[in-house]
């Protein structure tokens, strides 16, 4: 059976690879295109790990087909920081040690900004369950939603300051 | 994954025709929006399709529109879309609630609405609000299109009336009464993440008094289909939904269940649950329904 | 003359004496003495670690002692796998 | 212990391999790809105990794309010895055995074959063409089951080490049984004004990390051996690879990649043996990776136990007498942390008249591996509830109980020693203090306490301190770093050496690289590996003087350090200090680099307390319960970076919790593990849990000189007794066992 020619965006740049008609975009990403930065945690869809944004759209990338981004658009974790310029959730993921041993921390930082890009100033709770997809072993998630709220306030001050909001 | 005898092929079709005509000529085709359960289930090798059909470039299927008749949900629309739609949560929020109930927010942004109903789980959270709200399937195939009333959708765990060929287009949901409204609960021991343990929508109208001229419920969870238990709307029509019209209800629910024992909750322990789930559902539809428009 | 103290287990195979002083300039020296006493302890003291004077070792052979050592034999953390003495 | 100032310890520091982590950089298991490399996949078995009567791997082998089959013929069975941890030096034919089974399976999942192709797909295809016969046997998959009179046997050699000797001799599926005794029991309860019993069952639980098992290995053409893995311990990896497969261990390096979570479950080895043996016959590098499948069916769990708990006290709350005979299930081969929760479960309480029966029984369920403070938890669900229960029936002050029985410095261990400076009454104080304890409870809403108790280990550790000419400073240790232990050791070169922390990078070396270390876990990284880079640091800035001494022309005992300079000691010529820029700038002219180096082996670091509060709300009318309220407070001696010691205890509580209320291994009654997934294994997730809130007590441990204890174990220990004794306060009915899931709570209060 021929594979599939995909082409495709990926972080803002154009990108093509081959791919099995079965085959995920997880596993394309790590393999065809050498992103490793996506984790795959369990490959059911019920870990989050593998989070990616699929033109601007949170998904588990474990259960996407490769061959359905044929042009459209996809963010990774690699693709979140601008530059040397961290994006506020990844700072503030440092600032409040809100990651130990840090396989799900790619799957949060991505659904955190996914979650802020719709809704710049979310409680606490709106955290807790848009987050409640990405299982974290390590850390009881408590400096994780503190993370994300001190992020949400960065961004509306530098919103509000006219400072180059992300 | 694959057998090594059938190869795979992906293929997304662009028009209803082009779908139907690939489903025709592949019996081993399987159609797909989310992937978020026929995924899981190819890798696990519980299903072997010889070919996924990708319905999501199919702009009927990927369309919603509400107006006075009702609302018209594509069946490949994304669960997140239907919670983000501004008619959709005002006139069903019961519906919108238990869209928004399954999975993470990550599943959410690939599974739909038709893929939960066509994967036709027991435990499925749509279907429940699907029948209490009087919704129709939009079904086309070789033989053209036809309309079938959800409780004749889902014939048994993981089977539909869809024949071979055939694939599910859209909802049709008619607009309810002026202060109707629903709600949906479920039993999940977590806050999220779970299948359901057990669930219960309810569907009520009020008069302007505030009696309940009529109802709908139905259960999820613990059967093999979700069904409607007419019983349990009887008895809330007529009242004020107050305590005992809702234990009464309950009551009804709980005889109407058929559960079974499983890694997930204990048949008595569904029995009992889906009743106290129906008298909330009831009395949250109730309060809805009083400020409905 | 450092004491060792035998946790119930073991008086078993000590005729009953839960405690014993031994002159040995070391742990390695005291079990010797107590396995020539006690050859039945030799199974027993497989999974068993060492304590002296309150601190619990995991490699006890050359831990010195002193007169007025107290020598508790402990049985190791991590579940009582079928180790052999190396 | 001086209060002494520390100027950077205690200060919370990004971490130095943050970065990496938080932009998708950073390389665990699975993301390591080598030139040339194929995969590998494991044939498991359906059955919870067959005897493996044949395996024919023709067809898998002429499948296009194979590249090696392998079976039992092609590892030799053995029986050498490899420190592991804690459990000290451990036979390796039981891990051998678990790694590719020789003459039976003993569990579903139990690992039969495995094969190596140029894809993933084709080796599990290949895999699945491997026919196997099997002669199913009964099994014994609970301990009821292994218990009963002639129950399924597992090991026909076995014979219950430690046996009664009432016991009867013969075939069994006890390997061990531990007996410890105070006092006199039958006196003790004598004058016990009341008496409380109960039988208490614990689930098989997994460490749940996110990461599944993954390594390569590449076997080289003159029998070099590489292995890349994720581990808590590559020393112990290379020891293991090597007495498994027979191999001279100076043939084997082992390299830690990142490591995506462990809480001991990788303490030992599954397909690093598999992997190097298939690249030997492939003659190419082997990727495995487990499926999360895998990983709960083959891999980790900790015991489900039956422990038998009975505690008499006084009026006034004295505990006089305690009893209890404890059951932990082992898995498929001898193992389980019964000695642990033996020695653990009395020792938070002076209690003058005990008795304790441990028994590590094997069951046809995976082979058991630690789970942060192995063993501990389970017992102090036991000891907890009933210690509650007792004052409740007293009318007394849960804490005041506890502090009125609580162990303090020269008590005497119920495991023997006695304790040096410990904090659990400082704990229990500050717990009674804390504005959770005084709040007012909702409707429906419960309030519970339990204590915890972990001895934390010393072992093993080396370290280096690599002095660059620029002053900065590289600090390279063993021990692989899953809760922050890199920026810890940075902090402590910085507090010796004054120089900034973010001018000092800490790395994980692989073997061929470091001096050996034990394995990253018994919450000793901090403490041991903690010790060996101060000692380096200091070995630094004792050669630093020395430089000093050789450019001011005095001899080295008139050179002193202060606040990062050498200084000229009274008595000496009078020197302007010499910074230690300046001298590691002029490091070639006075004798060339500066390299430190220490190694470590310790005894037991000073044991760790901790106490939890626990407000818990319980919808009557469905059985659920949600935590909303968690408080954790522990004494840690001297807290390194205070952001990742709050993080182990947070993130001890989130397993407890889990352990408390919904996680379990759900089995079928032929065997068949029933929620192998992320879905219906049931770990908390972010909307489960409140905020929670944590308390750090610092009573120095002597033993390390900042006064550390080892943190990361103790925090595990006190929730499910916290969460337990909350759903007892707020229904009125004490559960004794768990998980406390909706059906089973909703089950007893309808009963009522």
């Amino acid at each position: 059976m021929p594979k599939i020619h995909v082409r495709t965006t990926v972080n803002g740049e154009p990108a093509e690879f081959l791919c099995e008609p079965g085959d995920t975009l997880l596993e394309a990403l790590r393999t065809a295109l050498n992103l490793t930065g996506t984790k795959e945690g369990c490959a059911t869809g019920d870990c989050g790990a593998c989070s990616v944004l699929l033109d601007g759209r949170l998904v588990p990338s474990c259960l996407v087909l490769a061959a359905e981004i044929d042009d459209r658009s996809v963010q990774t974790i690699e693709g979140i920081a601008e530059g040397e310029r961290l994006h506020p959730v990844q700072q503030k993921f440092l600032e409040h040690a809100a990651l130990q041993c840090g396989v799900c921390t790619p799957g949060f930082i991505v659904a955190a900004v996914a979650l802020l890009r719709r809704q710049p100033r979310p409680s606490e709770r709106d955290v807790r369950y848009w987050l409640a997809g990405n299982l974290c072993r390590c850390t009881g998630y408590d400096k994780i939603v503190r993370a994300v709220m001190d992020a949400a306030d960065q961004m509306i001050d530098a919103h509000d300051t006219g400072k180059a909001a992300v | 994954m694959t057998d090594d005898v059938q190869t795979t092929r992906y293929a997304s079709p662009a028009t209803i025709a082009e779908a139907v005509g690939l489903l025709q000529a592949d019996p081993g085709a399987h159609v797909f929006a989310g992937g978020t359960d026929l995924i899981v289930q190819a890798r696990a090798g519980r299903k072997h399709p010889t070919a996924f059909v990708d319905l999501k470039r199919i702009p009927e299927l990927m369309a919603v529109t509400v107006d006075r008749r009702g609302a018209r949900i594509g069946a490949a629309v994304p669960g997140a879309v239907i919670c983000e739609h501004p008619d959709l949560r005002r006139v069903w929020p019961g519906l919108v609630e238990a869209v928004h109930l399954i999975g993470s927010a990550q599943i959410q942004g690939r599974g739909s609405l038709g893929g939960n109903l066509c994967n036709a789980s027991p435990a499925a959270d749509t279907t429940c609000p699907l029948l209490v709200n009087r919704a129709r399937a939009l079904i086309t195939g070789p033989e053209g299109e036809r309309i079938v009333d959800i409780d004749e959708f889902t014939i048994g765990p993981g089977r539909t009336v869809l024949g071979q060929g055939e694939l599910l287009v859209a909802l049709l949901i008619p607009y309810p009464a002026p202060r109707t409204s629903d709600a949906y609960l479920r039993l999940i021991p977590r806050t999220e993440m779970d299948i359901a343990v057990a669930g219960a929508a309810v569907s009520v109208t009020l008069d302007a008094a505030g009696t309940c001229t009529a109802a709908r419920v139905a259960i999820g969870a613990v059967a093999p289909t979700a069904r409607l238990v007419l019983e349990a709307a009887d008895a809330l029509v007529g009242t004020r939904l107050d305590p005992p019209a809702l234990a009464r209800a309950a009551a009804a629910a709980r005889s109407a269940a058929q559960p079974i024992d499983d890694a997930r909750g204990t048949a008595s322990y569904r029995r009992q649950v889906v009743g106290v789930l129906t008298a909330r559902a009831a009395a949250l539809a109730g309060a809805r329904a009083r400020t409905a428009s | 003359m450092a004491v060792v103290y035998f946790p119930s287990g073991m008086t078993r195979y000590t005729d009953g004496v839960d405690q014993l002083h031994i002159e040995a300039p070391r742990v390695r020296e005291l079990l010797q003495e107590v396995l020539a006493r006690y050859p039945d302890l030799a199974v027993m003291l497989e999974s068993m670690t060492v304590a002296v004077d309150g601190q619990v070792y995991h490699h006890p052979d050359y831990v010195p002692l002193t007169s007025t050592s107290e020598v508790h034999l402990v049985p190791r953390i991590a579940g009582g796998s079928t180790a052999l003495r190396s | 212990m001086s209060a002494r100032t520390f100027t950077a310890i205690g200060t919370r520091p990004v971490r130095h391999d943050g970065l990496d982590k938080v932009t998708g950089r950073a390389n665990f298991g699975a993301d390591i790809t080598v030139p040339g490399m194929i995969f590998g996949a494991v044939l498991r078995s359906p059955h919870a105990h067959a005897r493996l009567v044949s395996i024919d791997t023709t067809a898998a082998e002429a499948m296009a794309g194979v590249k090696a089959v392998l079976t039992r013929d092609d590892i030799p069975e053995t029986f050498a010895k490899v420190v592991m941890g804690e459990a000290g030096t451990i036979g390796l034919h039981d891990m051998g055995d678990n790694a590719l089974a020789r003459t039976k399976v003993l569990y579903q999942g139990h690992a039969v074959a495995a094969v190596a192709a140029t894809s993933l797909d084709i080796a599990q295809r290949a895999a699945d063409r491997i026919k196997v016969v099997y002669e199913v046997l009964p099994a014994a998959c609970t301990l009821d089951q292994a218990l009963a009179p002639n129950a399924p046997i597992l090991h026909e050699g076995l014979r219950t080490k430690g046996k009664a000797t009432s016991d009867a001799d013969g075939p069994t599926n006890v390997a061990m049984r531990i007996e410890m005794r105070r006092g006199d029991i039958d006196q003790g309860f004598g004058e016990a004004d009341i008496i409380v019993e109960d039988e208490f069952r614990t689930p098989m639980v997994h460490q749940g990390y996110i990461e599944p098992h993954a390594c390569v290995a590449r076997y080289g053409e003159d029998g070099q051996v590489v292995i890349w893995t994720s581990t808590q311990g590559h020393f112990m990896v290379r020891d293991s690879c090597a007495g498994i497969l027979g191999l001279d261990p100076a043939k084997i390096k082992v390299v830690a990649t990142e490591i995506g979570g462990g809480f001991g479950g990788k303490i030992s080895v599954y397909l690093e043996p598999l992997a190097a043996a298939l690249s030997r016959k492939a003659h190419r590098p082997v990727k495995m990776v487990m499926t999360r499948g895998e990983v709960f069916r083959a891999s980790g769990p900790t015991s489900g136990t039956t422990i038998r708990m009975k505690i008499g006290a006084k009026r006034d709350g004295t505990l006089v007498a305690a009893s209890t005979t404890m059951y932990y299930e082992a898995g498929a081969y001898p193992g389980s942390p019964a000695g642990g929760g033996a020695m653990c479960c009395f020792a938070s309480y002076r209690i003058p008249n005990f008795s304790i029966e441990a028994y590590d029984v094997v069951v046809n369920r995976p082979r058991v591996a630690a789970y942060r403070a192995p063993g501990a938890p389970a017992a102090a669900f036991a000891t907890e509830s009933v210690v509650d229960e007792i004052a409740r029936r007293l009318g007394m002050d849960p804490l005041e109980l506890r502090l009125k029985n609580a162990v303090t410095e020269g008590d005497r261990a119920p495991y023997g020693p006695t304790y040096g400076p410990i904090g659990l009454r400082e704990v229990i104080e500050t717990a009674r203090r804390h504005p959770h304890w005084q709040a007012p409870l909702g409707p429906n809403q419960g309030r519970g306490v339990a204590c915890g108790f972990w001895f934390n280990a010393g072992m093993a550790s080396s370290a280096i301190v690599i002095l660059h000419g620029d002053g900065s400073a590289a600090v390279v240790t063993g021990n692989p770093d899953i809760g922050g232990t890199r920026a810890a050791q940075a902090l402590m070169v910085s507090e010796e050496l004054g120089i900034p922390v973010d001018r000092i990078r800490p790395s994980v070396a692989d073997t061929d690289s470091i001096g050996y270390a034990d394995v990253t876990g018994g919450s000793r990284v901090c403490y041991a590996t903690g010790m060996a880079v101060i000692q380096a640091a200091q070995d630094v800035r004792d050669q630093l003087r020395q430089r000093a001494a050789t450019i001011w022309g005095v001899d080295l005992s008139q050179v002193g350090w202060e606040n990062g300079q050498a200084v000229a000691l009274d008595g000496a010529p009078a020197q302007t200090p010499l910074t230690l820029a300046e001298l590691a700038d002029k490091m070639a002219s006075t004798g060339g680099p500066v390299v430190g180096r220490a190694t470590v082996s310790p005894p037991m670091a000073g044991p760790g307390f901790a106490v939890n509060i626990c407000d818990l709300e319980v919808d009557k009318e469905t059985g659920c319960s949600r935590v909303v309220r968690y408080t954790a407070i522990q004494d840690v001696g001297k807290a390194i970076h205070p952001s990742f010691v709050e993080g182990q205890m947070q993130g001890g509580a989130a397993q407890g919790i889990g352990w408390a209320l919904n996680e379990e291994y759900v089995y079928a009654s032929d065997g068949t593990l029933q929620n192998a997934s992320f879905l219906d294994y049931r770990m908390p997730v972010a909307s489960d849990l409140p905020p929670i809130e944590t308390v750090l007590v610092e009573v120095a441990n002597p033993l390390h000189p900042y006064g550390v204890r080892g943190v990361g174990e103790v925090p595990i220990v006190p929730p499910l007794g916290a969460v337990a004794n909350a759903l007892r306060d707020a229904t009125g009915v004490r559960f004794t066992e768990l998980p406390l899931s909706p059906p089973r709570v909703l089950a007893r209060l309808s009963k009522d």
